[in-house]
């Protein structure tokens, strides 16, 4: 069983931080706040019933996609899940079109037909949000395989939850990319809990161990730290896009929110004391910022003049959202077949 | 005139009370686990959560986690878990959340659970009952909106119900659960807050039997699950068009009550059938067949269906609503097929 | 006349061989294979075994293992390949041994191929071709003998072959191939081995345009797949007792020509339909509902539909045989709508 | 990992084998003689046309049906596979109705309606053949299930071949099975081959490691040498009843002939000295005999009049179901419903 490699952080304190490097980092920390904010954004419009349906928040979880992403080019492929605004908007999404589909509206990635649990962008390579449990393990390992045929160098990563470990395609998929060396990574946000039940009840044995049995390289990384995610994201892209063959990432981290925005009563399930911990602890926000500061990198000013801009694009793009149109009534006939 | 006609008034000397659909099925279920140690529930999130649609609340805190038992996200292995049970001795109940994931379980349902009594030259047996979900409309897009009841429709050893009121809900869900063969019950999600009347006390209602929702002599209105009540939103507009409509709920698609259908369907000379799957290859295909064939030469004019669009479900609304059956267009179907345009 | 009528008589200038159906299929496979580079097979013993059935034969050696991909058995597994490789610039061919085997995979063919294209406002494709079987009587029980098409037909998304004859199916894999969309091909385990002539060179068949594989006058004969040999068969014996049946294959199921189902009921004015499918909630309730609509004020007779017995396929020939229409059963059914008791 | 323990084979051997071991391995012989000879008869049935359909023989893998069920009790249950008449046969089933199943004859077990593939005898607590690869899991799994809920002390055995592993539903079910100690035994046959393809070229990763990562308890043990098969039987069925929960035992064996009786031309699949170097080096029918001699416990003469009792046997229960009649047609229709 292979433990990630020790981060790159330690070694780095030491040297001063390059302006390129810093600028490279808050970067990465302006993502993770976007995703923040505008996860937000669509609370409030849930609860201000500007919405339709539901939505499941990636709040806490930035650090994942966001590092995984850092790793990625555009044309790289990527799977996401229910939970996914925050892959589409690590993938190179914007804000706008995101909301006009979480609204319904014909400006939408997908023309208001998917809404928030299908977005997908083929101009950044997301091959899709999927509201099926481990529904992206098939595209992700496909798209893989398509590139290994294509002799392209791009690389898949397949998003998912812990509890997409319990649907067995998920190891079909995982014994065929080993078998044939598929460039696919497969990167388990193991946020602790499918739904409302902790995964203690739902899954036994050992999560990387499934991955090893199947032939899949595996590393384990706290999903709170988008510098050690990264580091790990970097090596296993390099990898696969060596020919090395396909990897599985497991990150530690939390939902802040419900399973979904109308989860608001959790204390069946969850402590308040164990959310309240996480916030206070391992905030992926807090640990970069914490980092960068501690470096010398960055001033409380930066940070406040990023979240001003953030907020401000995050409103702008909620403001199209709203004021765009429905679909031509129409529209619901068409693009059943290519 | 859009109270159930034949059904609560059958039951006597026992209080009535007004209950959610969704209650109505918690206390099948729960009395069935009262009656019966055998009976269990399995399923993901079931326990404390009740389901997503909170449908078994209390439950466990009732049974205990023993027989109200959390699951992993697996449909398949549960399933089959299920089947294994069923055959040696247990009556599960698996629960499935959205109708769409029986995709994921159909293996299970059609090739072992579906066969195996009569593979087994009648010796095993299965009983069985997968509850889950149908309908769409409720903003959760293409994969978490299909009626797909058609697909174990067409397989033989299988039973299939669709209720469309509380009260048939409970009876039939009780049903389902005493039958010794494999049962897929089918709720409508959007139906789950629906109130009506439901008596206290232990009753069941018998597969295979249609009921008259509605008595009328104009035109015919075989419907299914949400989509009965739909047809009797119809009606009321169609009485003040002058049209009688009759609604035929054939509450459980195998064993299909072909004759009452048929005989409504002789009676007004017009029928129309709706259900909420696809209409294509779907549900209505095979009960507008049945009457077609039927009442061939009682008929003034083409059966009419009326399924869902053949469309995956879209997410925004505007679009959303365009793809179910609603009491206007059944309306305007009705009126047509009566020479009223 | 049991040749079929309108097809090959089209192709001129080329060279007409008799070749079997499972060669033809071979055929159309490895032309595309040489054709297109972005096409390849997988699936269970597909490279040098060549599928159980043979089918495959000389692929591999011709294209290569990286072309022609023996999979583990793991059904949902590579089908799910197959929608994200299609998907990202491949045309996937995915050999479901069994047809019964499709029940493995339906969340990967309906949750994800079927609604993809739609999902995604258009944006992403789904050029994938699953090619799996049908048909029982080859002694092989409840588990490997079902024709499930049905399932797949009433989805939308989903696009629908049952080829009938060799020229049909070697036209319709290479439309399968060459569509933007996802394509469920079924091939009957029982014709592989039928022969029938099949012009050299380059052609294609389009869905949604159905054949007359014989032209009549009494009744109207729906048939798919190897039940157009059934029929074919039958016609030659009614016609012996003055009975002229025109013979209608849809050859698609999606896209579906009623158009011209229609128009031959409308002119013999009674109309059979046979599948192999269950008979219960199957394609005979689509096409007969269809008919009984388009042709309402022409049919003399209500539609009769025949379809396989609703019952688990049994092993025991003597039981099995009873399960499938046969040339005998339909001529009961023919001369009873017509009136020849 | 755990390895298989050392069998048992080489203290007893010391040991002077008594009257009653002797007998109880004799026995064993004899069933495993009886799979055999009955296969043969199957196969002479194919190639003389009196048999419908095909037929996969489990010629050459008696050691593990004979070696697993010598360990159950007769209320234990089994689920066998498409390979599955000598699970029947081990676990009680008689030769005649078998081979009336066979023959598609009402006085089968099926009463002619499963066939090979789906023979099922309840009284000897056999749910049946399956023709579904992986399809027993869902079934030995509910089985174990059930009598652990019924606080039975039943075991379930779930046999199946090596191609098995490629369907994901078997890691669904291994979750729960250990999540909650089912007593449940999978018995992989490793025969190496999937049909027509070896299984190096469809499985990656470990065998062993897979159960193991699911958090069943693993052994391996020579599939050939039903001492030994018997002996690990023995262990984790008694874990298995005592409820320390489900367990793995890969097996190693090989089946002689095609992968059905009309698979007969082999050679673009497997090499003929293969096929040779198994059947003279690691029969299990010339293992156990060699032992038995070896110890003295039986002589040519006794393994002469087993055989000859086994083959009367056997051509009696073939010529009865030969004589048998076939089901009358209105058994089609019953049992579609119980
Ligand atoms: C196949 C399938 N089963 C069940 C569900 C319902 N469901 C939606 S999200 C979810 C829990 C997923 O948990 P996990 O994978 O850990 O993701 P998280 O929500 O924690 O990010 C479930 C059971 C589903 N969408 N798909
Ligand atoms: C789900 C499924 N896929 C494919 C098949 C076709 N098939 C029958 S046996 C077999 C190979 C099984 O190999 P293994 O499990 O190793 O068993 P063995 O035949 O070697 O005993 C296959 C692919 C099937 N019956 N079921
Ligand atoms: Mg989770
Ligand atoms: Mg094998």
């Amino acid at each position: 069983m292979s433990q990630a490699k020790a981060s790159k952080a330690g070694k780095e304190a030491e040297e001063k931080l390059s302006q390129g490097e810093a600028d490279r980092w808050l970067a990465l920390y302006e993502q993770m706040l976007t995703i923040r904010i505008f996860e937000e954004h669509v609370n409030q419009l849930y609860i201000t019933a500007k919405m339709p349906g539901l939505a499941h928040l990636y709040t806490g979880e930035e650090a994942i996609a966001v590092g995984v992403c850092a790793a990625l080019r555009r044309d790289d492929y990527i799977t996401s899940t229910h939970r996914g605004h925050g892959h589409c908007l690590a993938k190179g999404a914007s804000v706008d079109r995101m909301f006009a589909e979480l609204l319904g509206k014909a400006a939408g990635y997908c023309k208001g037909k998917g809404g928030s649990m299908h977005i997908a962008d083929q101009d950044t390579g997301n091959l899709g949000a999927n509201a099926i449990v481990g529904g992206g393990a098939g595209l992700a390992t496909g798209a893989a395989m398509s590139s290994k045929m294509r002799g392209s160098d791009q690389v898949a990563v397949c998003f998912f939850g812990d509890g997409a470990l319990g649907q067995g395609v998920l190891y079909e998929l995982m014994n065929m990319a080993a078998l044939w060396k598929y460039p696919v990574i497969y990167v388990c946000e193991n946020n602790y809990y499918n739904e409302y039940t902790h995964n203690s009840e739902t899954t036994a044995g050992s999560m990387l161990g499934r991955a090893e049995a199947f032939g899949v390289y595996g590393e384990m990384v706290d999903g709170q730290d988008v510098r050690a995610v990264e580091a790990a994201a970097q090596r296993l892209v390099a990898r696969a896009r060596k020919g090395e063959g396909p990897a599985f990432l497991l990150c530690d981290t939390y939902r802040y929110h419900g399973h979904h925005v109308g989860d608001v009563s959790r204390s069946y399930y969850r402590s308040k004391e164990e959310e309240e911990a996480w916030k206070a602890n391992r905030d992926p926000l807090k640990i970069l910022r914490g980092w960068l500061i501690e470096q010398g990198a960055a001033s409380a000013e930066t940070f406040a003049q990023i979240e001003q801009r953030v907020e401000a694009q995050v409103s702008a793009g909620e403001q199209f959202a709203l004021d765009a149109p429905y679909p031509d009534p129409s529209e619901v006939a068409q693009d059943v077949y290519a | 005139m859009s109270m159930p006609s034949t059904t609560i008034s059958q039951q006597s000397g026992q209080g009535v009370r007004e209950m959610t659909l969704g209650k109505a099925i918690n206390e099948a279920l729960a009395e069935e686990l009262r009656r019966d140690p055998r009976v269990f529930i399995m399923g993901e999130d079931v326990a404390e959560a009740g389901t997503p649609f909170k449908v078994l609340s209390g439950l466990v805190e009732e049974f205990g986690p023993a027989r109200i038992i959390d699951s992993p996200i697996s449909e398949a292995g549960i399933t089959g878990l299920g089947v294994g049970g069923a055959m040696t001795g247990m009556r599960p109940i698996i629960d499935l959340m959205f109708g769409d994931f029986i995709a994921l379980a159909m293996d299970q349902i059609v090739n072992q659970a579906a066969k195996i009594h009569y593979m087994s030259g009648g010796k095993l047996k299965v009983p069985l009952v997968v509850r889950t979900t149908l309908g769409a409309t409720r903003r959760t897009a293409a994969q978490h909106s299909q009626s797909l009841h058609a697909w174990v429709s067409h397989i033989p050893g299988l039973k299939v119900v669709l209720p469309s009121t509380p009260y048939d809900a409970k009876g039939l869900l009780k049903t389902a659960i005493r039958d010794d063969n494999p049962v897929v019950f089918f709720e409508d999600k959007m139906m789950y807050q629906l109130k009506g009347p439901v008596p206290e006390g232990d009753y069941s209602i018998p597969f295979g039997v249609a009921d008259i929702k509605r008595v009328g002599s104009d035109v015919t209105i075989v419907a299914t699950s949400s989509m009965v009540q739909v047809a009797l939103a119809a009606a009321e507009i169609l009485e003040k068009l002058d049209i009688s409509a009759e609604i035929v709920d054939p509450r459980t698609m195998y064993p299909l009550d072909k004759e009452t259908m048929i005989a409504s369907a002789k009676k007004t000379s017009r029928a129309i059938v709706i259900d909420e799957g696809y209409e294509r290859y779907g549900v209505t295909a095979e009960l507008a067949a049945d009457i077609a064939e039927g009442a061939f030469y009682y008929l003034d004019a083409p059966v009419k269906r009326l399924g869902a669009m053949d469309v995956p479900v879209p997410f925004s609304p505007v679009l959303e609503d365009l793809t179910v059956p609603t009491p206007a267009s059944v309306v305007e179907v009705a009126k047509t097929l009566c020479g009223r345009v």
